[in-house]
C-alpha cells in the first residue's frame, strides 16, 4: 500500500490499462498540452503522445459521438469531459446512441467507451457549474453509472470501466481529486469489480448509504455519533448502475434503519431509487422512514454562505440519523 | 472489372431490387404486417447504389432513418431486410431495431439513426479509428438536407475538417424535410457554400445518373483515401413518396412529383442500358430475378420466428451480468 | 360539457390563450404550414399568420434557446419539440438556461416558456423514439412538469401552463391525442391550477397513483379488482414537479397500501421520487411496501410482441395490488 | 454627440475603469474575498467599449462568463459589479451569479453565461422578440473563438442568418480558448469565411483601437436595424492574464505576452489623446477619479450585506407557489 492523490490514482489507472491495450486512447478539451484542466492527464501526453491523447475543440457533442462512434468499430476511448455540467450538449449521444446501440444492432455491435469528469459543486462555481448529473444517466439502462470516493476506488474501478464492454458514466469529483488514501502497489493489479459496493465502516444502530464526496460526509457524522454511542453502518455502492441492491438491504436488515447522504437534488435519483428498494425488500425490517439529506433543492447560488446552506454537512446527517434511531 | 455495360446492368439491377423491396414493404405496413415509422428511399436509389460501387467491401456506411437503399446496396439480403421490417429474430437487427435501425456489420453498414444529425459523429468517429488504425478505410455519412441546421452536423464536421478524417459527406437533397422544402430551413441554395467554413472540399451534382453519382463520390473517397480530408457532397435528388407511411405529401403538387419522375433514376438507367443494346429479354431476366427474391423475401419475412424475449433482455449490456436482467431493479 | 379529442383540447388552450395575449406564439418543426407533424396546431397558421405560428428548421437546441431568450425579455413562447426525445440535444437550454435564469440573475428575470410535444412510447417507434423524459425533467429546480391524461386536464393544464411565469415542461402522449373526453363548454374557461393532482376514483382498499397513458390503465385495473371485491383509488399527480404529495399522503393514509404505474424506467423518476415521499410521511399508516409497475428496465424494441412487454398492462397492475392486498 | 476628443477621452476612462477594476479583483480573488471562476478581460477592453459605443441603451447585450468589461461598458456601477464577486445581496445578481453570471436588465445586459455557445441562441431569441413587435432594438452577442466549433454556435447563427434577425455576433479572437491556441482547433485562419455558411455579411478587423471597433461594430448595428439581417464579425484581440484566475498561462512565452502589450487598448488610447493634446493633468484626473471610484466599490462591496437565504428560495421560481421552498420536496 502507499497513499495516493485521488488525482493520482485515476491518472495510474489510465496509464496502466493504456500500456496494456493500444486501441484505449484519451480525447478531451485540454487533456493533452495543458496537461488536462484538473491535472489528471498530467504527463500522459508526453508519454503516449499525441496519436493516443488528443485535444479537442470545444464540441463535447461531436467527440462524445467520435468516442461511441470508434468504439463501434474496435476501439476503446476514454473520454474526458471537462466537467459533467458540459455532458448536457452531449446528452443525446449518451442516452440515445451509447446507450442503445448494443440493443438496436440485436447484440451486433458493442461500445466499450468510458466518459469521464468531475461531478457536482466544486467550490462557488454557480448554477450552470455545479450539476450532479448521476440523477439522469442513472435512469438509462445501456449505461454504466460509477461513482468512486476514495484513491483506491477511483483506481480499481476506473481500470474495471475501461476494461467493460458497454459504455461507463464514470463520475469523479473536483473536490476529491486532491483527497489522499491507501492504494495498492503497483505491482499488485487491482481491478474492482463494477457493481460492488463496499462496507466503509460497520455498525448495528443505523445504515447510512453514501457515495462521492458525501461518503465523507457520512464517516464524519458516523464519528461524531460513535462518540455519542450510536454505532452507524456505513455503506458506499460506489457503482449506481447497476447498484449492489443485496448489500445495502442486508445492512438495513441488520441496523433496521437507513440515512442516505447525497448531493444530487432531492426529486428522484439514485437517492429516491435506493429508498425505494429497501422499502420494497426490507419492509418489515424498518423501525423508522428511510431520511435523506440530499442537496437542497435550488440551482447552486454562488455566495459562499449560500453554497454551504445547500450541501449536506455533517450535522445534517447527524440530525437525520437522531431522527430514525429517536435518539 | 466489369465493363460499363455490364456494370450499370448490375447498378439497374441492385435499384430494381430496392424499388420493389420498398413498394412489397409499403403493401405490408398497409397490411399492418409492419409498425412504427417507414421511410421510404423510392426515387433516390440511385444515390446509395452509385455511392455503394464506388467504396470497397471494408469501407464504413452511415445512413439515416431512410436506410433500406443504402442496406441493400451494400449487400443486405432482402430476407434479413424484409424480416426486421416485420419485427422478427431473422431480422438484420433481431428486430429490434425495426425500419429505421439497419445494422450489417458483415457488410459495413453502421445503421439506420433516427435522431437527426445524431449519426455525424459516429460516422467520424469510424474514420477517426481508420486513421488511427492505419486500416485505409474510407467512411461514407448520409443525411438530408433538413439535417444541416443542426449542432450534431456542424461539431462533426468541424472534426472531420480538423483532424483531415477519411470521411465523405453526403447530403441527399431530396428538396423536403418532412413537409419543409429547403427554402423555409435556408437561406442558401448551395449546401456546399458551407464546406469552406470547416475547411474542407465541397461538390454538388444532381443524382439521377447512377454513373454520375458513382463517379463522383468516387473523386471524394480518393481523396480521402490518399489523406487529403474528408469532403462535403450535396446530391439534389427527389422522393417520390411522403416523408414516411403516415405523411400523404399535400405539401407539395401533383404536378411538381409527375414532373420530378422524369428523373426516375431507373428509367434513366434503363434508357441508358436500351440505347447499351441491351434486349427486352435480358431485361425481363433481370426483372423476373429480383421479383422473385423480393416475393421469397416477403413469405420469409411472415414466416419467420418473432423478436424474442430473452435476445431483448441480452442486447441491454454486452458484458454478462448476473444483474443483466434488469441492472435497473 | 361537450366530448373533445385530448389533441383537439391543447389546440383550443392554444388559441384561446393567444387570443388573449399576442405576446404568446407557437414555434417548431412543422407546427404550422404541414399543421403539426401530430395535428395538434392544425388551423393555427391560418388564424394567426406566419408571424405567430412559425415554422423552424430541424434545430431544437436552437429554437428552444431562442424561445428562452424571447421569454427573458418579455414573450410567452411555446416551442413544440416534435417528440420529447428530441429535447435531448437541447437538454443544456432547458437545465442550463430555462431553469436557471430567474435565479441566477437574482430574480431579476423571469422565463415564462412553455416547452410542449409528446412523451414516452409510441407504437413501435423503437429505442432512440420511445423515451419517458419525466424523470430528467422533474430533478431540476426551476422547472414545471405537467403530464396531463385526459382532455380536460390537457387543456385547462396547458391554459395554466401559458400562464405561468417559469418555464414549464408539458408531456402530451402521441397515443393520447385521439383520446376523447368530458371538457368544460367554451364559454365555462377552466384554468387547472399546476400542482394539484386529482382523485379519479375513490377507494377504500388500495391507492394506485398513476400518470398519463398509465392513468388508463390503472383505471381498467381499478374495475377489474372492483368486480372481484377490491376497491382502488386512482390518484393523478397530473402536474409531477411540483407534485400535490399531500393528495397522496391522505389518500395512502385511507388505504394503507399503494401502487404506482409509469412508463418510465423503473430507476428513479418520480416513481421512486413518490414511492420516497409516502415511507417517509406516511409511514405508519403503510400495511405492504409500496410496489411500482413501471416499464421494463430496457431500451424499447420494436417488435411489436416484446414492445408489449415493455410497457405496463393492465394485468401488471391488478397483479401488483393483490400482491399488496395479500389478496 | 461629443467631439472626437471628447469621446476618446470618455472611452479611455471607461476602458481605464475596466481595467482598474479587474485588477483589483484579482487582488481580492488572491485575498480570497472572491472565490469560484474569474475570467479577466484584461487587454480586451476596446472591444466592450467600442461596441458600447455603437449601441443604444435600448440595445440588448450577451456575453459570455468573461463578462465585466461590457457589464461595466453599458452602465453597471462598479458597486453592483464588485459586490456580485464579493457575493453580497447589493450585487448586480444578489450574489447568486457570482463573476460567470453578471446582470444587469436596467442597461440591457442581459448575462453573463457560462456554457460555451449556449447563449448564442438566447441572444437570438432577443432579437427574434424585436422583429416580433418591432422595437427598432438590436442585439449584440458576444463570444471567443473557441466557441466557434460547438452546436450552440451553429443553430444560433442558422437561425438568425434563416430569420434576418437583428443582432451582431462579434466573435472575440484572443488568440486562445484556455490553454489551445486556435491552430489546434480549426483549420481555418479567417472565421469568417463561416459567414456565407449562415447567408450573413462577415467582417474582420484589429480590435485594439477602440475607434475601429466602434466604427465597424456601427456599420453592423446599422445593417440590423435596417433590417438587412445579422452579420458575424471576428475582432482580433488578446488576453493579457491567464483564461481564468487558476490558469498560469504556461502555453504561451513571456516575449509573445509582452509583444502583444504593445497593442494595449489603453497605451493606444492613450497615445492618440496625447497626440490629440490632451495634457497630463486632464489625464491624471481621469484616473484619479476612477482610482477613487474603484477605491470605493472595493470598500463597499466589503462592507456589503451578505447574499440572502430568502433570496435563494425565492428565486427559484417566479410564480408564487406554497410549495416555493422546496417544491421538489
Ligand atoms: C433531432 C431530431 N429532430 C426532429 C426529428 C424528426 N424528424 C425525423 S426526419 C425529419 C426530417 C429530416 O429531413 P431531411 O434531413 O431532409 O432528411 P429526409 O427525411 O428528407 O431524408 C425530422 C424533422 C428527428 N428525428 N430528430
Ligand atoms: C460546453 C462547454 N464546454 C466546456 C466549457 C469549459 N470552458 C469554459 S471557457 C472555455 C474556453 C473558451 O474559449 P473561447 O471561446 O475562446 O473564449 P475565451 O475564454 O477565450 O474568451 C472552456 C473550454 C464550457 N464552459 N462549456
Ligand atoms: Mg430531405
Ligand atoms: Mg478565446
Amino acid at each position: 500500500m502507499r497513499e495516493l492523490r485521488y488525482r493520482e490514482a485515476l491518472r495510474e489507472a489510465m496509464i496502466e490499462e493504456m500500456d496494456r491495450d493500444d486501441r484505449i486512447f484519451l480525447m478531451g478539451e485540454e487533456v493533452g498540452h495543458y496537461q488536462g484542466a484538473y491535472k489528471v492527464s498530467e504527463g500522459l501526453l508526453a508519454q503516449f503522445g499525441e496519436k493516443r491523447v488528443i485535444d479537442t475543440p470545444i464540441a463535447e457533442a461531436g467527440f462524445a459521438g467520435v468516442g461511441v462512434g470508434a468504439a463501434m468499430v474496435g476501439l476503446r476511448p476514454i473520454i474526458e469531459f471537462m466537467t459533467w455540467n458540459f455532458s448536457f450538449v452531449a446528452f443525446d449521444q449518451i442516452i440515445s446512441n451509447a446507450a442503445k446501440i448494443h440493443q438496436m444492432s440485436g447484440g451486433r455491435l458493442k461500445v466499450p467507451v468510458v466518459f469521464r469528469g468531475p461531478n457536482g459543486a466544486a467550490k462557488q462555481v454557480a448554477s450552470q457549474h455545479s450539476h450532479s448529473v448521476d440523477p439522469f444517466y442513472t435512469n438509462i439502462p445501456g449505461l454504466y453509472v460509477v461513482m468512486p470516493a476514495t484513491p483506491r476506488d477511483a483506481k480499481g474501478l476506473l481500470k474495471a470501466a475501461i476494461r467493460c464492454e458497454d459504455p461507463v458514466v464514470f463520475l469523479e469529483g473536483e473536490t476529491l481529486y486532491n483527497v489522499k488514501g491507501d492504494v495498492p502497489d503497483a505491482d499488485e493489479e487491482e481491478v474492482i469489480p463494477l457493481g460492488k459496493g463496499r462496507i466503509a465502516r460497520e455498525g448495528s444502530d443505523c445504515t447510512i448509504i453514501a457515495w462521492g464526496r458525501p461518503y465523507y460526509t457520512a464517516m464524519a457524522a458516523a464519528e461524531q455519533l460513535a462518540a455519542e454511542g450510536t454505532e452507524c453502518e456505513v455503506v458506499d455502492p460506489r457503482t449506481l448502475r447497476p447498484l449492489d441492491t443485496d448489500l445495502m438491504i442486508e445492512s438495513v436488515r441488520k441496523t433496521n434503519r437507513c440515512v442516505l447522504v447525497h448531493e444530487h437534488w432531492p426529486y428522484g435519483g439514485p437517492g429516491a431509487e435506493i429508498v425505494d428498494r429497501i422499502q420494497r425488500e426490507a419492509f418489515d425490517h424498518l423501525d423508522a422512514p428511510i431520511l435523506r439529506v440530499p442537496a437542497l433543492d435550488v440551482p447552486m447560488p454562488y455566495a459562499t454562505n449560500l453554497e454551504e446552506l445547500v450541501l449536506p454537512t455533517t450535522q445534517r446527517v447527524v440530525d437525520a440519523v437522531k431522527r430514525v434511531t429517536y435518539a | 472489372m466489369a465493363s460499363g455495360r455490364d456494370e450499370l446492368l448490375a447498378h439497374y439491377e441492385k435499384m430494381f431490387e430496392i424499388r420493389r423491396f420498398e413498394e412489397e414493404a409499403a403493401r405490408a405496413y398497409a397490411q399492418s404486417k409492419i409498425g412504427g415509422f417507414l421511410h421510404l428511399y423510392i426515387g433516390q436509389e440511385a444515390i446509395a447504389v452509385g455511392t455503394n460501387a464506388a467504396l470497397t467491401d471494408d469501407d464504413y456506411v452511415f445512413q439515416t432513418y431512410r436506410d433500406h437503399g443504402i442496406a441493400l446496396a451494400r449487400g443486405m439480403s432482402p430476407n434479413a431486410a424484409m424480416a426486421e421490417l416485420f419485427g422478427k429474430d431473422a431480422g438484420c437487427s433481431r428486430g429490434l431495431g425495426g425500419s429505421m435501425h439497419f445494422f450489417d456489420v458483415e457488410n459495413n453498414f453502421l445503421g439506420g439513426w433516427g435522431i437527426v444529425g445524431g449519426h455525424l459523429a459516429l460516422a467520424a468517429g469510424a474514420a477517426f479509428k481508420s486513421k488511427y488504425t492505419e486500416d485505409g478505410r474510407v467512411t461514407v455519412c448520409f443525411f438530408g438536407e433538413g439535417s444541416t441546421n443542426i449542432g450534431g452536423f456542424h461539431e462533426a464536421l468541424s472534426l472531420a475538417g480538423l483532424w483531415k478524417l477519411p470521411i465523405v459527406f453526403i447530403c441527399e437533397n431530396n428538396q423536403y424535410a418532412m413537409g419543409t422544402p429547403m427554402s423555409r430551413t435556408s437561406p442558401l441554395d448551395d449546401l456546399t457554400l458551407k464546406a469552406q467554413g470547416y475547411g474542407m472540399q465541397g461538390d454538388r451534382f444532381q443524382g439521377y445518373d447512377v454513373r454520375t453519382v458513382q463517379e463522383r463520390v468516387g473523386l471524394a473517397v480518393k481523396r480521402a483515401r490518399r489523406g487529403e480530408g474528408p469532403t462535403f457532397i450535396e446530391v439534389e435528388t427527389y422522393r417520390f413518396r411522403g416523408h414516411s407511411m403516415s405523411d400523404p405529401a399535400k405539401y407539395r403538387s401533383r404536378a411538381e412529383l409527375e414532373e420530378r419522375k422524369k428523373k426516375d433514376p431507373l428509367v434513366i438507367a434503363r434508357d441508358l442500358l436500351k440505347e447499351a443494346g441491351v434486349g427486352d429479354e435480358q431485361m425481363d431476366e433481370i426483372e423476373e430475378r429480383v421479383e422473385a427474391a423480393i416475393d421469397a423475401c416477403v413469405k420469409f419475412a411472415a414466416a419467420a420466428e418473432p423478436a424474442k424475449e430473452e435476445v431483448m433482455w441480452d442486447t441491454v449490456y454486452a458484458t454478462d451480468l448476473s444483474t443483466k436482467r434488469g441492472a435497473g431493479r
